[in-house]
């Protein structure tokens, strides 16, 4: 995607703090802080109708203007919906089973993310943004994509070592 | 729009289901000749051929014409995932009413994988991410509208106990038997709140509209009153595009809602004038919205239109007596002209397992990857 | 047929080569930016989007579309192999003719595996068999038109000579570099009497044509005069179906033939109208063949035609100004839009690489598997 | 094929006559004659426009009618137009390099067939129909190809072996 450039500074931090080479399974999936592993979904704002996309892309999916802009999206939201994918998808290499859900963020945008539980969560449920590992590309660098993780629950010791705390 | 009628002059469809011993190419021929024999009409009268097909590679519609016979007239491949069928109509009624032809063939076939399709739809690192898993998708919008409309599983499980007493007098549906809400429910969970019975099957099959412009004589016309095919918008997160984000006010109409409207438009009529409805149930919770959005019942109203049965057989606005997708199952390109060939039977009176009474306005939706919507309303003269 | 004319309003094309960093969808976004660009049109007046794609998988055109902005029209992927750009452009047309829309936009792209393509066109009995190889067709498609002509390979070298001559000048070629007679006969030998600089690559790109209803002022018109889409009769050994039999007398009209007349019969104009002709040069064989069936030069001509230089930039009738499939390379489903953006720009004089003193008729040929043939006629107001 | 059926009793000969299980590439593709080892193609023939189709199929490709039948099709014939095909095509596991020919049938029908041969053959060189092994399936059976023989030369004992003198 043309549009990976101008964020792959912002995406690239991930992957500057773990020890075994890993990159996201999409270049500007998603940003890092190397200090509090805070992780956070990159999407683009665009100046002409304000809205936001995620993934971030060059052309604004909802008015096609080419003035958008990358920034971070909050890390924090809730829960709209949620089911459970207990069979792996073609392709998919990650731990299962994990929740599909709707969550809203805080800013009120509503994405589609994998939430890391063994069972349907409630509306409701607070969840903050992290990433998990989903196996390894042909050059043996390990893959990491974006999962929500419930906020009651600990943070778990292979994520944390991913981002980097 | 140039506004000459266009008639269907016949129609044929290979049963669906499942069938290894059987090619691609041989489904189509199938659907193709049995066209050709309802119509009356010899090969040489098609001037065009449309052919909507997903997986069926290169040259899908070219083999089916050089298998019954080349005669070197067009033949278009169409793919607009579960509408291709009904963009394959779309663009064969356009041909007609531009004059280019007076009579032309639009087949549907697919021969399809079976289980959990590999999609090409999705991108490597979306599969990565364990975001491919259509089933989930489908879950999500269930279960936002079990909330929206006050309804539980239950109610999921009663259309499928529905469509299926409905598949079993139908003798091309894959599946003829009935089950029982608790069967259903009983079933194994795919993804919460849907269970295995709830989803229709990817399957094989292939369904032939025969188009002209004049009317076959000695037959109850059959008009394509009105035929829409439209895409998505942006900010539905939970829209057939498969977004990954959405907003949370101002959802923009969904491609079903915007192709129903402009058919109503086209056709003249509503969903008061309308007598049968096929619509697209790839799951339970699917023909509800579907439904919803083809203005069958108003927001709020699920419930009630429910427990009154309006969609039942004998119901005021019958949806799916056909069987629709859970006890056909559902072959991509064929699934949209399948519905045709149905309703065209219900209102020539000539329905498999019994017609009904009074058909004279008869409306096939789709709705799929893509997005794609259609709409196609058939009215009987 | 309803005989509205139909103008391009605006062209785009994404350079045909490799690149292996953009997506499809990249591609004919490229494509499809430069046409609005072109057009002076923004995105929201285009109502209809037909995508020409032969190995782009689901949902190619809307995932164009989507990354565009979603407008919600309605997207119909269509293939007919070597001519899907073409069958495009013919749906467009047809739906403008219509009148269903004022406006559409028509996308061909393509992101080709490189080295032989592993197509499905070809049964696996077939591959197994021994008879899945493309070049081997060609070559005794060559080696017929060397003896019906009274060539020799030399000449199929002169013809890369001069194509690769044009396409040196065409900056959105993949190639763009002159070769010598020896060079070409020098490369590795493919299948006899081809060599390997006598066939095209396949390769990726995109192109897009806006078509509409009513001509963009302050630019010089052009008209679609003709479209048409042929595929084949059987009893040619050699045909572009690649049958395993034929007769050895009466052989049928070739797709080519047939689109040909057809055109030519709409547009009302005849081979000494053409100005200039992009046919499909595949091979350096299927320029010559294609000529013929185009009509350009009668059966048993084609050495004096060489000979007096008709196909020359200068002659009597240019073909492959633009350097032809051997310099553009084929992506499938973007080649024959390719040939019309080029053909557009030379019949309003700003073809890059300069232009034709007079261009008022055009011509653009495509054929291949399926079989399909298309030809395209333009024409300057 | 649904035309398979009809034409299988006659294929399958070809089959009996050899030790290790083999079997066409294509059910009814051609025959062969336990006595002789003469390999015929199999067609079909229009009843109404008296035209053959190779392969045979059960509507004629030429009027599509519905009235055909299987037919041996000549076993010799003359080279029309040849090419060589050096390098393995998709799909293919036979031997390499080998000719593509339009063969010229007695009954004046043309053909394309792969021919055995290492080189060009000129315009009517006479040829044979017989058959080749181009690997196996995965149920281990040898499977068997058309392709025809330069007359002039002594059929190799492999294929002997396989058309079963
Ligand atoms: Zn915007
Ligand atoms: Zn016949």
């Amino acid at each position: 995607m043309t549009s990976g450039r101008a964020i792959a500074s912002v995406g690239q931090s991930v992957v500057s703090v773990v020890a075994m080479p890993a990159k996201p399974v999409r270049e500007g999936l998603f940003a890092a802080s190397s200090e509090d592993g805070t992780v956070w979904l990159l999407g683009s704002e665009c100046t002409k109708c304000a809205r936001t996309a995620f993934p971030a892309s060059e052309l604004c999916p909802y008015c096609g203007s080419d003035r958008t802009q990358v920034s971070r999206l909050p890390s924090d939201g809730v829960v709209e919906l949620c089911t459970l994918v207990r069979k792996s998808p073609p392709g998919y290499r990650g731990p299962t089973p994990y929740g599909l859900a709707v969550i809203r963020l805080t800013s009120d945008l509503l994405i589609v993310a994998p939430v890391e539980t063994h069972e349907v969560l409630a509306c409701g449920t607070r969840v903050r943004c992290g990433v998990r590992e989903v196996g390894e590309d042909e050059e043996g660098n390990l893959l990491l994509a974006p999962c929500f993780r419930v906020l009651e629950v600990q943070p778990e010791a292979s994520l944390m070592r991913v981002v980097g705390s | 729009m140039i506004d000459t009628p266009i008639y269907i002059a016949g129609v044929g469809i290979h049963r669906f289901g499942r069938f290894p011993a059987q090619t691609l190419t041989d489904l189509g021929v199938h659907a193709f000749r049995a066209a050709l024999h309802d119509a009356e009409l010899p090969l040489s009268a098609i001037q065009a051929i449309y052919c909507g097909s997903v997986y069926g590679g290169v040259a899908a519609g070219h083999k089916v014409l050089g298998a019954l016979g080349a005669t070197s007239v067009p033949v278009v491949n169409v793919e607009a995932g579960c509408a291709s069928g009904a963009a394959a109509l779309l663009l064969g009624t356009l041909a007609l009413r531009a004059q280019a032809y007076d009579c032309v063939a639009v087949l549907g076939m697919e021969k399809m994988p079976k289980g959990m399709i590999r999609s090409s739809f999705f991108d490597l690192w979306q599969e990565q991410a364990g975001l491919a898993v259509t089933p989930a998708y489908f879950a999500l919008r269930a279960q936002q509208l079990l909330r929206e409309e006050g309804l539980d599983v239950r109610d999921l499980a009663k259309i499928v106990v529905k469509n299926r007493a409905n598949g079993a007098l139908n003798p091309y549906a894959m599946f003829q038997s009935r089950v029982t809400e608790e069967e259903v429910l009983a079933s194994p969970e795919v993804c919460e709140p849907l269970r295995l019975w709830m989803l229709c099957s990817p399957n094989e099959g292939a369904a032939c509209v025969i188009l002209a412009r004049k009317a076959v004589l000695g037959r109850r016309k059959v008009r394509v009153a009105a035929i829409t095919l439209r895409s998505h918008r942006f900010g539905n997160v939970l829209g057939e595009h498969t977004p990954l984000c959405g907003t949370a006010r101002e959802v923009p109409p969904s491609p079903s809602e915007l192709a129903a409207r402009e058919a109503y438009e086209i056709a003249g009529v509503g969903p008061p004038e309308l007598d049968l409805v096929e619509c697209q149930d790839t799951d339970a919770a699917r023909e509800l919205l579907a439904c919803r959005e083809l203005g069958l019942y108003g927001a709020g109203e699920c419930a009630q239109a429910l427990r009154e049965g309006w969609f039942l057989p004998g119901g005021k606005i019958p949806v799916n007596l056909s069987g629709g997708l859970l006890s056909k199952g559902e072959p991509l390109g064929a699934s949209a002209l399948g519905q045709v060939v149905y309703l065209c039977w219900q209102l020539q009176g000539r329905a498999p397992g019994g017609g009904l009474e009074r058909c004279r306005v008869a409306l096939a939706h789709t709705v799929g990857r893509g997005a794609n919507a259609s709409v196609t309303i058939l009215q009987g003269e």
